[in-house]
């Protein structure tokens, strides 16, 4: 679909990373990729892969949870982000939306919003434009906006954390399993929203997905992990086209879809692992 | 390569439940009840005794009651020591009223007045959480240490107020009051502890301990997957309690002698609260380590300077101290939140691992 | 060679504020003596502090760490004392407790080695009421308002012996641990109740508390009388000339022009070895302290000569504070003329009962305002040998001593 | 017996109505300074859920560093000034050092955290102001000391103008706080950092800012308290136990809620000593006062566990 | 069932009795209608489907059915007799088991742990023979723990087994809480989304170990999901809802054409 996107000069380069938990757990074994101005690129992945432990590096959250860069290097806009103030970062427009739908439970829909907004400074009214285009693209939020995010379904939560990113007016956001819990037309819905923000208005995306097929679709280059180790890279369209990738991520066989009442326990080894 | 759990293979169920699966930890532990049981009394001079050895043992009992509650079954309890108090205060009564009663069988008794009453403040938390649950066991303790002070029959209407443990023998031997001697009320106290260690890993480690986990971790789930709340609570109170009783008559019969109520207030509390985060919540092991960290720090702290012939004032030594245990309360927190105990497994992984770094 | 005499003092927690200037006057007193005249009988002493914060639990490790060498234990606290008081006898080391601790360890053949001496809690009572006077009390009401601490509950047995004997109304007022600082409830309690006398039986910050309070309820100061732990000028002169007519009993007085005085400054104070200021050495606390050390160096003094030996034993000393003279010859030769009543201990009695004066504060320092007043003997002894065998009985097996 | 209880209090408050006023003022008074305690405390929880211990021993130090600067010689305004820097320094110390790397960490180990603080501070405090009580310095900050004296029904109330003072300083004091945390960025953020600190921290909120902020409002909370306790019964170290006082206002009140502290503060204040007065000491012995609040507040809680005011504790599956 | 000593059910057929009916239910938070006037049943061995968008009610229908709601009105029919109100936990007791839309695992416990909590509903022995680790206590936990590794054989996590569940990924966690059910041996299991956050290769385990569930032991399962080929693949019965409401309810067939419900949820025809 936008697999012919030119690739333009990278906004964040990911250097052969290293990440070690609690001192003893080592997750990303050499983790290198790199995002284009413009682009959306997505990191695929099984459970445990290490997509979101890669996209807490970047942003640099990895601290409070015991987590460390040990080897490596990451640059946004060619300078080192490692050792800043995640907040730091989010001025200078790199944000991420975390997974698993991190609302204030005690603060309604609308101020939830409104902390994303956080670290503007152009205004009050540039900010109140911003919200009513969040409440346009989930009109469900509109809905809601008076009841406190703690009290609003899963999806609701969801739409309310990436609209909350989109508040603070990103370069590029950094996007942890947008789909999980989502209803089909919804998942729609927010892969065409970021599509059309990162077209409107140039905004880059890094995209954690487990639902390989959405995100191939909308994604321009793919990145899959597997044991915290980048095992394939390439164009979206090159990836979908892959067999393996089509058989093990996209659930596809020779034949076409597959039943999941089909799936025997036997399966053909990937070939990366040979 | 000196820690080595390969090869340690488990052929049934029975051998992986043992209480040491690996076996370098069943030596270790071998050594260290070697020493308590038999190179410390040896060696021990009655200052060591009576600031060192006895009380780590018995706030390390304390903190394991408190740690029942708070680290397994998550209820935050600041009232530790009233309950200690009321274990006490029991014993008391029961030596002063029944003269004939064995100590041993009276301070064992005790904790189970401390468990009733632990479980009536405990109703609470059925409905109250967190924090706010705090409230109820704060209440339990100044209450309480009030009751302590106004009801003049515990302390059996002396003049000061203050409980005052009499001789009391067992088998011709002093076991309590001033003629006691230390080394038989170390051995007491030893004993105790250790038969109760025994119960608190067998319990922790079966149904009631998964059930207290699963409260502490998600109640709501818990309840979901078929956890009586109310039980699992109530049990912990019990348990916790009662524990906490029999410290606070150890405390009182086996090392101080002698008691004020306000002894029990909340200060004794925190302390006892310390030791179980800083040796780790939800451990058993930790309690010691807490208690040897807690109680031993300020006894070395405060013999250095002397011993170093640094010349400094006894009350700035104090000031140092009280400044120094609240610093390292906070880096002990920081490097390790999960206490001693987990720092300790930790460097177990590493062993295990050892020599590679991962 | 030394004397290891330890001081279990506090200079922290929240009874500092009273525990300085005491601790200050004790180590000066013992630092001049050393400095002056080499110790005593050529002994320097080592009068090491070991600090408690005033916590029982403090004062035992104290006890624990300094009892090898110590000659003497000086619990500073009632907790400490009842806490190591049946520790005594196994371990044989006199406690000396000079003015507070439990008032029946008078009883020298039942408390062989602890000493309260110049004066008790039982006493300091009966001289208050005496000096409030018989008919003055009969038929009022008297509030007793005391820390709820086995140290304000000390006097109450001999009070309300004393309240049914005279015919007045005791009205015990506790005051929590916690709300020394907020006794707003005690002293509502007071206006409500209208009683004619305060007796207080305050320390650290309830004294300041209550002087206070008094002072907002607009209790009569002159009808307000403390025990001599509340008498420090640090806590009047929060109120300054409010505070004009409160009392406070005491064993002790400060005489700044006494010989004593010039000898500390001399050798202490010039020599910048002293911890204390100019203020707080002019205060009642401060040379309280010195009279506290007097007693102990007194009977070490007493011990050496009685023993031969200047390297007395523990045993040596609890002879010495048995058979304390100081009389005001002794006194004089002291430098200390007025600074404490003259006293004598004897093997069955532990005190030496000094008697005291009443001291009263003028707005800015305490002044001597009665002449020498005496506790009752008569109402005190048989209650003391009551108690103390009650307490001997509860310790089955405690050793009793003949005293002859 | 049932007399005492239900009967004779009552009829004792109507007979001397003058003194049922004084009681209630002074219950009003230290309900005050307990809100004030608890002002600062619902204030940190908010922005962090850190259950704050230390705020009791702030307020020790605020005042003694106050009043010790005072009796160096540096004017009383210049002191106060001096005094809020040292807070501040004091707060960005504790962020750096303690609160930073314990982020993210469960709530009792953060509370540990704090109790650690307040071990720290009272050394750190003996060492540098001695442990002797010190006067406040009310006239030379030109609070008045006088009080007025009302005869109503023939009786006495007397009112100390240094508590009205504290009383209107406190209301003031309330006001600016709920309209911060309300109306503006910054009080959004630091709700919003204490529902999920992680989400506050992706969304550019710095926590290092913020809880510089909170701590050291809190720290001006405390000069406050400190200054009107201090005017009270003078200040040492003895005054750190009030910190027990606050928890149950907050418990009561709600640990979120800034009107729940003042709220909360005012009722236990009045009615610990309405009970104190009235049932406490003919009936209980007195002193009371050590345990009704907290007995009173595990009676609230059992029918609103959140606190008359705090956030209901959401649960979902 | 995962007893040897029982005859395993296998392949049982789904039949027509209905295991549990729900009649009319309503239920309302404050001002919020989030369920209103539903019913629909699951029949005995059948796999029951509930879809809808976010919103819909479909978990709080989940919490009503597991206990953990009251509902406002109706009521619940369950092995053919209306279910007093009970606490959850003894709905649990009845043999209703569940996992959670979050994982709701006990993150201080081994994962071994955790599915022994499963089986916390069959122990009974008392405090004392575990205190002192004997008879009872000691031959319950060896009996119970061989039912609880033939669980995660089955699911194929015997090598996480001693790790504790807090440090593994989303999807294993997953795993567990369904081991944790399992455990149980519930008569309904009910799970909801059970494969959100997963990528196909784990979905089509996940969908294994459902169907196995099924077939094997027998038992019913209700089950909550946004992946309409999951759904379709897997269910017997789909019940659609929206904003609170019923708009379809059938086979799968049956409700991918139904309109209404590609209007509300599917948007597209799958
Ligand atoms: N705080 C932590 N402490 C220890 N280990 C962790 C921690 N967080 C993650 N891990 C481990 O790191 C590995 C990678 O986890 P991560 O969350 O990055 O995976 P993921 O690719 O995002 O998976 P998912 O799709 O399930 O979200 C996992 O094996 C997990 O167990
Ligand atoms: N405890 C509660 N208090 C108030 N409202 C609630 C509560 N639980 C659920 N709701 C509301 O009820 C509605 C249904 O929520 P529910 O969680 O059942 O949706 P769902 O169908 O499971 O959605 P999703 O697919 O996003 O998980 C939502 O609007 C939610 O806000
Ligand atoms: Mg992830
Ligand atoms: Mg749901």
């Amino acid at each position: 679909m936008l697999d012919s996107a030119p690739i333009r000069e990278p906004l964040l380069e990911v250097n052969n990373i290293e990440v070690i938990y609690n001192h003893v757990i080592l997750v990303l074994k050499g983790v290198s990729l790199s995002v284009p101005k413009g682009g959306i690129t997505t990191l695929l992945g099984g459970n445990g892969a290490g997509k979101t432990t890669t996209l807490k590096a970047i942003s640099n959250l990895l601290q409070s949870e015991r987590g460390a860069v040990t080897k490596g290097s990451i640059k946004y806009k060619g300078e080192t982000v490692q050792g800043r103030d995640p907040a730091e970062l989010v001025r200078r427009g790199v944000i991420q939306v975390m997974e698993g739908r991190h609302c204030f439970q005690h603060l309604t829909v609308e101020e939830n919003l409104m902390t994303g907004a956080y670290t503007r400074r152009d205004g009050k009214g540039a900010v109140a434009a911003d919200l009513e285009m969040v409440y346009d693209y989930f009109p469900r939020l509109r809905e809601r906006r008076k009841s406190q995010a703690g009290y609003t379904s899963g999806g609701e939560q969801q739409m309310c954390a990436i609209g909350r990113a989109l508040m603070s007016r990103p370069e590029m956001i950094l996007l942890d399993e947008p789909s999980m819990g989502l209803a089909p037309q919804l998942v729609e819905q927010i892969f065409e929203i970021v599509k059309s923000v990162n077209e409107a208005e140039g905004l880059s995306f890094l995209l954690a997905e487990q639902n390989t097929n959405v995100a191939l679709r909308f994604a321009h280059t793919g990145y899959i992990l597997e044991s915290g180790r980048v095992v394939m890279e390439g164009l979206a369209a090159d990836l979908r086209e892959n067999p393996d990738v089509k058989e093990f991520y996209l659930g596809m066989s020779d034949e076409g879809r597959k039943s999941f009442r089909d799936v025997r326990s036997y399966r053909r080894r990937k070939r990366w692992l040979a | 390569m000196l820690y080595r759990t390969a090869g340690q293979f488990k052929t049934s169920y029975k051998a992986d439940q043992a209480l040491f699966p690996v076996k370098q930890d069943a030596i270790l532990l071998g050594v260290i009840l070697v020493f308590a049981w038999v190179v410390f009394p040896l060696a021990a001079s009655e200052f060591t005794f009576q600031t060192l050895l006895i009380p780590i043992l018995i706030y390390a009992l304390a903190a394991m009651g408190l740690n029942i509650l708070t680290g397994y079954a998550g209820q935050l309890s600041l009232g530790t020591a009233a309950f200690m108090g009321v274990g006490a205060y029991a014993c008391y009564k029961m030596v002063t009223l029944m003269p004939w009663m064995n100590p041993i069988v009276a301070i064992l008794l005790s904790g189970v007045f401390s468990a009733g009453v632990g479980v009536a403040f405990g109703i609470p938390s059925l409905r109250i959480k967190g924090f706010y649950l705090a409230i109820a066991t704060l209440a339990a303790q100044f209450f309480l240490v009030w009751l302590f002070e106004k009801w003049a029959w515990l302390y059996n209407y002396n003049a000061s107020g203050a409980i005052q443990v009499p001789n009391l023998e067992m088998f011709g031997v002093y076991v309590a009051g001033p003629q006691a001697d230390s080394l038989v009320q170390y051995y007491v106290v030893l004993a105790i502890v250790s038969v109760m260690t025994m119960l608190c890993i067998n319990l922790t480690r079966g149904t009631l301990g998964r059930t207290w986990k699963a409260t502490r971790d998600v109640d709501i789930a818990a309840e979901l997957i078929g956890i009586n709340l109310m039980k699992s609570k109530l049990t912990a109170f019990m348990v916790s309690s009662y524990i906490v009783g029999v410290a606070g008559a150890l405390f009182v019969f086996m090392w101080r002698g002698a008691a004020e109520p306000n002894l029990f207030d909340i200060p004794l509390s925190f302390r006892i609260l310390f030791i179980a985060i800083i040796g780790g919540l939800g451990s058993i092991l930790g309690n010691y380590l807490g208690a040897i960290l807690i109680v031993g720090l300020p006894v070395v702290l405060g013999t250095l300077p002397a011993a170093l012939g640094v010349p400094i004032a006894s009350s700035m030594v104090e000031h140092i101290n009280v400044m120094m245990v609240g610093a390292l309360i906070i880096f002990f927190l920081i490097i390790e939140p999960h206490g001693l105990a987990q720092l300790w497994r930790l460097i177990r992984e590493k062993l295990i691992i050892w020599p590679f770094p991962h | 060679q030394e004397l290891y005499a330890p001081n279990l003092a506090y200079r922290t927690g929240p009874f500092a504020a009273t525990g300085i200037p005491l601790m200050n006057g004790q180590r000066d007193y013992m630092t001049m003596l050393n400095a002056r005249d080499g110790g005593i009988g050529g002994v320097a002493i080592n009068f090491e502090e070991c600090e408690t914060g005033y916590s029982t639990e403090k004062g035992v490790e104290c006890y624990e760490k300094t009892k090898g060498q110590a000659i003497v234990t000086q619990p500073w606290s009632t907790g400490i004392t009842l806490q190591v008081l049946p520790k005594s006898n196994v371990d044989q080391i006199p406690i000396l407790a000079p003015g507070y601790g439990f008032s029946p360890m008078a009883d020298g053949k039942v408390f062989q080695w602890a000493f309260n001496t110049p004066a008790s809690y039982w006493d300091a009572a009966s001289m208050m009421l005496e000096y409030i006077g018989e008919e003055n009390l009969k038929g009022k009401k008297v509030a007793f308002l005391h820390l709820d601490h086995p140290f304000g509950k000390e006097p109450l047995p001999l009070m309300e012996k004393k309240a049914a004997d005279i015919g007045f109304e005791l009205l015990p007022i506790p005051v929590g641990l916690k709300e020394m600082q907020n006794q707003s409830a005690q002293w509502l309690q007071i206006r409500r109740e209208r009683p004619d006398y305060v007796i207080m039986w305050g320390w650290g910050a309830m004294n300041a508390g209550a002087i206070t309070e008094a002072v907002k309820t607009r209790f009569p100061m002159d009808k307000m009388i403390g025990v001599w732990w509340a008498g420090h000028d640090a806590d009047l002169k929060i109120v300054g000339e409010d505070g004009k007519g409160y009392k406070s009993i005491s064993f002790s007085y400060p005489v700044l022009d006494a010989p004593l005085m010039a000898d500390i400054q001399k050798y202490v104070v010039d020599e910048g070895k002293t911890l204390s200021n100019e203020e707080e050495m002019q205060g009642v606390f401060y040379s309280r302290g010195l009279v506290i050390s007097m007693i102990l160096a007194e009977g070490i003094k007493v011990a050496q000569e009685h023993a031969g030996t200047a390297e007395i034993s523990p045993s040596d000393l609890r002879w010495g504070l048995e058979n304390l003279n100081i009389t005001e010859a002794r006194l004089a030769e002291l430098g200390m003329t007025g600074m404490v009543p003259p006293f004598q201990t004897t093997c069955a009695n532990h005190t030496g009962h000094s008697g005291g004066w009443m001291l009263e504060w003028d707005g800015e320092k305490f002044q001597k305002v009665s002449d020498l007043l005496q506790a009752e003997a008569e109402v005190i002894a048989p209650l003391e040998a009551q108690m103390a065998a009650e307490y001997a009985a509860a310790n089955e097996p405690w050793p009793v001593s003949a005293c002859n | 017996m049932l007399n005492q209880i239900f009967v004779a209090p009552f009829v004792d408050m109507f007979a001397a109505p003058d003194f049922l006023l004084q009681v209630l003022w002074e219950g009003l008074v230290s309900g005050i300074l307990y809100a004030l305690i608890a002002l600062g405390f619902v204030l940190i929880f908010r922005s962090s859920r850190i259950f704050n211990f230390a705020q009791g021993i702030m307020v020790v130090f605020a005042a003694l560093t106050l009043v010790g600067l005072y009796e160096m010689g540096v004017p009383a305004w210049v002191s106060v000034v001096l005094t809020l820097g040292v807070m501040f320094i004091l707060a960005v110390s504790i962020e750096k050092i303690v609160l930073r790397p314990l982020v993210g960490q469960p709530d009792i180990i953060l509370f540990m955290a704090t109790i650690g603080i307040t071990l720290f501070l009272i050394g750190l405090g003996e060492i540098i102001f001695g442990g002797e009580n010190k006067v406040m310095i009310t006239e030379a900050l030109g609070i008045p000391t006088g009080s007025v004296v009302f005869e109503p029904w023939g009786g006495l109330l007397i009112l100390e103008e240094k508590d009205i003072t504290a009383v209107g300083v406190a209301g003031m004091l309330v006001v600016a706080l709920l309209l911060f945390l309300n109306k503006t960025r910054m009080g959004r953020a630091i709700r919003a950092l204490g529902d999920d600190p992680q989400a506050a921290l992706s969304v550019g909120i710095s926590l290092q800012t913020i809880w510089v902020l909170v701590w050291f409002i809190a720290g001006i909370i405390a000069l406050v308290t400190g200054v009107a306790w201090g005017a009270r019964a003078g200040v040492s170290f003895a005054l750190e136990v009030i910190a027990y006082k606050a928890l149950p206002v907050l418990m009561l009140g709600g640990l979120e809620s800034i009107t729940g502290a003042i709220i909360g503060g005012l009722m236990i204040g009045m009615l610990e000593k309405l009970f104190e007065i009235y049932w406490g000491q003919p009936i209980l012995g007195g002193n009371t006062e050590t345990w009704f609040a907290f007995v009173l507040a595990l009676i609230v809680l059992l029918f609103r566990p959140q606190g008359l005011f705090g956030e209901k504790i959401i649960e979902r599956v | 069932m995962l007893d040897d000593t029982k005859p395993a059910s296998a392949g049982q057929t789904v039949t027509d009795i209905a295991l549990m009916e729900l009649q009319n239910i309503t239920l309302r938070f404050g001002g919020v209608v989030a369920i209103n006037d539903i019913s629909f049943d699951i029949r005995q061995g059948e796999v029951r489907a509930i879809i809808g968008p976010n919103g819909a009610g479909k978990s709080s229908m989940l919490n009503i059915i597991s206990g953990f709601y009251t509902p406002s009105e109706g009521q619940i029919l369950y092995k053919g007799a209306p279910r007093p109100a009970m606490r959850p936990y003894e709905v649990a007791r009845t043999g209703v088991a569940r996992t959670f839309q979050n994982i709701a695992l006990f993150e201080g416990m081994t994962v071994l742990d955790n599915v022994m909590t499963g089986r916390l509903t069959h122990m009974n022995a008392g405090i004392f023979s575990q205190a002192l680790w004997l008879g009872k206590a000691r031959n319950e936990e060896i009996a119970n723990r061989e039912i609880v590794e033939k669980v995660i054989d089955f699911l194929e996590i015997q090598n996480i087994r001693k790790t504790p569940v807090g440090r593994l990924s989303y999807g294993l966690k997953k795993r567990v809480e369904l081991a944790r059910a399992l455990a149980a041996e519930p008569s309904i299991l009910l799970l909801d989304e059970p494969m959100a956050g997963m990528n196909v290769e784990e979905k089509e385990d996940m969908s294994r170990f459902i169907l196995d569930v099924n077939d094997e032991f027998g038992t019913t399962i209700a089950l909550i999901e946004h992946d309409m080929g999951v759904v379709m693949d897997l269910s017997d019965r789909v019940v659609v809802m929206d904003y609170g409401k019923k708009i379809g309810d059938g086979t799968p067939d049956e409700v991918r054409n139904n309109q209404d419900v590609i209007d509300a949820y599917l948007g597209v025809a799958h």
